[in-house]
């Protein structure tokens, strides 16, 4: 046991700092600082800029052009990229496609698809939700039919976050629909040019259009396009959910959160003295501090246990649930230590285009709130974790 | 002791809940929200007609009712339809501070509140007064016969559809005394009012004011020179009872969209609802939605008791349902998953209702301070 | 609406408040302050004195010798109760068997037990739960199989509280263990003096004796100890389990041991000054008095909806669930109010033979806070509660 | 950054784990928590001779261990096993105690307590200090080459047993300065010391102790006359990890009896683990043990940092392991139901351990505190 950083990690910490201050835009940061919503061309020229530096896939292996990062270097990096405001990585291609390709898919879908994601020459979304399934991932009703060289598919996925940027979807459809749910299910990768698709915005909660629904009429895929054998996706699908996605306990995006909570509480003023100082307040920030030091931990202990590359399995079931709870109670902080200005919603002031009304700091509170209630309904919603960390811990 | 609405209030009711559920259909209230003025003028003038905003003032004021148990009648319905039009601000604020401390030609404008042709705002709050209601720093100063204010207004709900807005400045004493703040009657248009208009997140619109040397008769002035205060305390009180009674209407409707969606919406094979993690956080809801509306009943009961008292019951009903609002909406929000993130769904709309209440006149934690304050001054 | 109290409300509480002033013996009251133990004389004694007023059996109708109060009567006669340290009315015999015997007992039956139950001849005790069935009652295994004009009774109940006083109990006993569970059960009275029949405590983790397994071996009960009908007792034990129980909220206990809180924490000092004033305890105290707050309102609102002797069906789990969670709530910041003095645990003092360790108020706290995890265990587990709420409020 | 155990700690863990669970069964435990000792010799003896109190000091100290992360592996496994044996007092207050300030005579006696042949006692709180380390009001007079002590010490956990009390007296000062506290090492029998002795809730033995003029030659000191306030408040954080390791540890067995509980006890013709509200409750509880264990390597991995570092991650871990110990502990009662209120069965006594954690050093809510006022320090 040492919590201490090796003088390694520290020096790493150091090239990663330096880094940010000479590489990260100031338009992109000062985006993220504010608030304000990240173009298509923001998150791509983000990527370009890491991935010219090596450090794009953090957890790739070094011969599919990866970092390899360690757990404590990409701990060290997630912080340092949220306290320098830089924007998130988009995960999709990077964190949860690639992996399935580099276990599943046949070589020459990893020679071409690999590089293009890194280079940025795709932009991929995800095709596994379908309305009326929800969290029942299993039940997808989306048909590939095969016919000759092709598959033929009819259907229609939604949640697809930032579908509207996306060339490419890969999607879990259903080739066999005379078995089991589950065994019926392939994994397919589909070109968003392909005629018969059609995406549609859902407008979120807070006004944002960050998810699609997508439509597929008797859209032809080729038949190489399918990732390993047919009617195995279910297995992909799995490993991708439950793969180690570094990440999944946000402690980098709550810390910075936190951060920005505090300099918002000692600036805001309340009964004639700064919010910070009000006992009430104070406590109720200092129990998420003392919960995300914790969590903090916890990611490191968790991360650090798995190898390289090794599904946490349950664990990250774990952090998930909690590190949703953890950011989740800091936007509503967060919302609450502005007062009376987080009820404005002036929407060409959030899109950069006036002056902020009130303090800066003050206008996308409510709509963060809101918008973050998704982090537990999306991509497996609390309970399912709760669920499955009750099957894992209480099958023994 | 009663727990019975009086059969006044229980026509009230339901006929304000028959008008809502014709009118106030999710289609309609979504145009509403997207509509320049952020309210219908229908709507209000159909409210009007109704008697529901003569409801919210005594007989003595031309009205039919004014009692704590009329605004709660009023305010439950208008937040179970997740109304978003400012009767808080015309009716309950601006008409009770009209009253309160109005000269004959001042309260006549009552008429015209009750009767739907006019619309107030109460310009209170400041940049940095957050919910100090005793915290005025835009100043009225005396020029010959005039006044002149100078100052800035923060979050002026309907300061855009006011004919008058109702000013609040300081005539004497430090930024935070009681004692010193006069309110003023400012008509629409008066030159030097700025209004910078914004709709709000959860429905409705506000505006930033500011008041550049804004010239004014002495008649503008309600009531004594620097004694304002009591009648905003009081004004604000009753705003607080149709805070905590709106949020329990969009509480209680929030929890029968989750009731409905979980015995419909089918995973694995069944209803939602017959999963028992959910059943029984749908059963803490019910219970506190039980308790919601006692701290509801609790406050407007003693809305005419002496201050330390209605104050203590108000505060602990806008404490309780700070925390069982959030519980509600996120929790109802939570159960229903994706869809209620969507904001062509009611839900959506409802639960920023609630949750946007803890932004006005104090929130949960500002009412919990409150209430020890005054529990350990009694 | 109307919240105030009327003057013959307020007259009623001046008379029940010089009733207890004057009536109320002071060791008695003593004893409940301290948080010691009654014995069964202490509670005759009470109980004595309340019917000798008329007050024993707030509930019954007037033709039964009962009070025959309403809801708000009753919430007075609570609250000025448990202000004054007036010991608990023990319920078994009046407030659970009774209100069976009324609705489904025989004229013989009312005639012989209701007086007893009044004037202290019988101290009833519950034979409900068995070892295995928890809150799963129909599931029960003691058998009784009609001889004659007995039943033979064998089998065993637990959790019998107060049993070691009882000289009868009321059992659910098998009749039939060939149909569907709930269809085999009847309700019998039973003399505890019958051979047969052995009692023995169970020592709960505070020290105390409170509840007695009972065992039954070849016990003979006469057969018109039967209440109702044969197999049909399930429908008189559900009627039991949701008939009005005037004080399940437990808002008159909750007032006493939130006022004893304040009055603690008035005296208790911390980094020198009263617990009180430290924020982080004001902020708990409080909100669990606003909780108080609505629950008192919730309380009789929903008795007075309930018409005199009618059940208040799921609305009485709604306040089991939130009235336990309030008490026990309470019963945690008294434990900490106290600070290191809830640690010691000096049986000998604790029964009265010895001066107090520290403050004489911090002596129960630490016994109090775990006894009172029962409140949501026993009588139904809040578990239960929420099924019933869940079941009946979904159903629709 | 490394989070496996060292080698040599991963056998000790072994080594007590196994000892443990032979020697400290329930029966046996029953019977220990039934004594007039509130202990059992033959348990110190053999956690002496398996090297558990020599791991809690260092090489120089005459053990082979001292550090933060040696204190949670002893402590956890105590809390595991709900061990009731005084090693708080004797090994980490007393020995710390005595190696920080003693001479070479005093610090003599250490080799006694790694050898399981003396226990110790910190005689510090007093009936009005509550939780603040440097309230003390007992007083310390020199009277020629002598020194006389006065006053009352509350809750003195195994004064009884104590070959020497460590008392804290004040020489100087205030009755809440820092400055001018000393220690003094007062022989069991010395006469003036008064005990009143009584069982603790959830187990050992405490007294109630009066100094009456105790008069001892001034060798008895500890250190320089009125400096002692540094290291009380540093075997008090080595004190305070040792307390959360042992939450910890006992919440983990919580957590196992309910799990086994849950697997096995059967309700409404299934396991009731197989009831989704439970699972659900359950999952949390398997969360929050996580979190309180990453609260307690926190805790011993900076209890070599600078102070004001220290302090702050140690109140941040008692802080959550109070909110976590609690829910873990009335979440198991719960989920047993009935048989967990039972004194024989062992969640009742583990339960008792976890939550009566809580007053010893500063509750849940004082460790809150002090984690806000050194963050704001910082």
């Amino acid at each position: 046991m040492d919590l201490s950083y090796s003088p390694e990690e520290q020096a790493f910490r150091e090239e990663v700092r330096a880094f940010l201050r000479d590489e990260l835009p100031k338009d992109l940061s000062d985006k993220v600082r504010s608030g304000a919503e990240l173009g298509k061309a923001d998150i791509e020229q983000w990527h370009a800029i890491l991935n010219n530096r090596g450090w794009l896939a953090a957890n790739w292996p070094k011969e599919f052009g990866g970092a390899e990062w360690n757990a404590v270097q990409r701990h060290i990096f997630e912080e340092e990229a949220a306290q320098a405001n830089a924007p998130r990585i988009v995960p999709f291609g990077l964190s949860m496609l690639a992996p399935v390709l580099m276990k599943f898919g046949n070589q020459a879908q990893k020679d071409y698809y690999l590089p293009r994601i890194l280079n940025g020459d795709d932009w991929w979304c995800q095709g596994y939700s379908e309305p009326g399934a929800g969290s029942d991932l299993a039940s997808l009703k989306t048909r590939a039919v095969r016919e000759g060289d092709h598959y033929i598919v009819n259907g229609q996925k939604t949640w697809t976050t930032l579908g509207q940027h996306a060339n490419k979807i890969f999607c879990l459809v259903r080739t066999n629909p005379d078995v089991k749910q589950q065994e019926g299910i392939s994994f397919l990768l589909i070109d968003m040019d392909t005629p018969g698709i059609e995406v549609r915005p859902i407008i979120l909660l807070d006004g944002t259009p960050e998810v699609n629904e997508v439509f597929f009429d008797n859209v032809r895929v080729p038949a190489e396009n399918l990732v390993g054998e047919e009617n195995k996706g279910w297995t992909y699908a799995k490993y991708l959910l439950t793969h180690e996605r570094t990440n999944i306990a946000g402690v980098g995006f709550s810390r910075a959160g936190l951060d920005a909570l505090k300099r918002i509480a000692k600036v805001e003023m309340s009964g004639g003295r700064p919010l910070i100082e009000d006992p009430h307040f104070a406590a109720r920030v200092a129990k998420v501090e003392i919960d995300l030091m914790a969590m903090s931990t916890t990611n490191l202990r968790i991360i650090s246990q798995a190898a390289a590359g090794q599904a946490p399995g349950v664990e990250s079931s774990m952090l998930k649930v909690k590190g949703t709870i953890i950011r989740q109670e800091i936007n509503d902080l967060t919302r609450r230590a502005v007062g009376p200005y987080a009820l404005p919603f002036p929407s060409e002031v959030l899109a950069g285009n006036n002056d902020p009304i009130g303090p800066d700091y003050a206008g996308p509170t409510a709509a963060e709130y809101f918008n973050n209630r998704k982090l537990s309904i999306f991509g497996g919603s609390n309970e399912i974790q709760r669920g499955i960390i009750a099957k894992v811990k209480m099958g023994g | 002791m009663d727990f019975n609405l009086t059969e006044e209030r229980q026509m009230l009711q339901d006929t304000l809940r028959r008008y809502l559920s014709d009118k106030y259909t999710t289609a309609a209230r979504n145009k509403i929200l997207d509509s320049d003025e952020g309210m219908s003028a229908d709507i209000w003038a159909g409210l009007a007609e109704l008697g529901v905003i003569g409801a919210l003032f005594s007989e003595a004021e031309g009205g039919f009712g004014g009692a704590g148990f009329d605004i709660t009648t009023v305010f439950e319905e208008l937040g179970r339809a997740g109304v978003v039009e400012p009767m808080l601000e015309t009716a309950v604020l601006g008409g009770r501070l009209l009253s309160a401390l109005g000269d004959d030609s001042q309260t006549a404008l009552i008429e015209e509140v009750i009767g739907g042709s006019l619309h107030l705002a109460f310009a209170h709050g400041e940049p940095t007064s957050r919910y100090d209601l005793n915290r005025v720093a835009t100043t009225a100063k005396t020029d010959g016969g005039d006044i002149v204010l100078t100052g800035r207004k923060a979050v002026v709900a309907n300061a855009e559809a006011a004919g008058y807005l109702i000013v609040s400045a300081r005539e004497s004493g430090a930024v935070d005394d009681e004692a010193g703040i006069s309110l003023f009657l400012v008509p629409a248009g008066t030159s030097g009012v700025t209004l910078r208009g914004y709709p709000l997140f959860a429905g409705g619109r506000a505006a930033e004011v500011t008041l550049d040397e804004v010239r004014l008769p002495a008649s503008a002035r309600l009531g004594a020179a620097g004694e304002a205060f009591a009648a905003i305390a009081d004004a604000v009180a009753a705003a607080n009872v149709a805070l905590s009674a709106e949020a329990l209407g969009a509480m209680v409707t929030a929890t029968e969209l989750t009731r409905g969606y979980l015995m419909t919406r089918q995973q694995f094979g069944r209803p939602i609802g017959t999963f028992q993690a959910l059943q029984h956080r749908f059963s803490d809801l019910l219970i506190e939605l039980e308790q919601a509306r006692s701290a509801v009943i609790n406050a407007a009961g003693h809305l005419a008791d002496p201050l330390a008292e209605r104050d203590r019951q108000i505060a602990a009903a806008r404490n309780l349902i700070g925390r069982a609002g959030r519980l509600v909406a996120e929790e109802a929000i939570q159960m229903h998953g994706g869809i209620a993130m969507t904001q062509e769904y009611e839900l959506a709309h409802i639960a920023k209702r609630i949750v946007m209440t803890d932004h006005r006149f104090g929130d949960t934690d500002y009412h919990l301070e409150r209430f020890i304050a005054l529990s350990a001054a009694a």
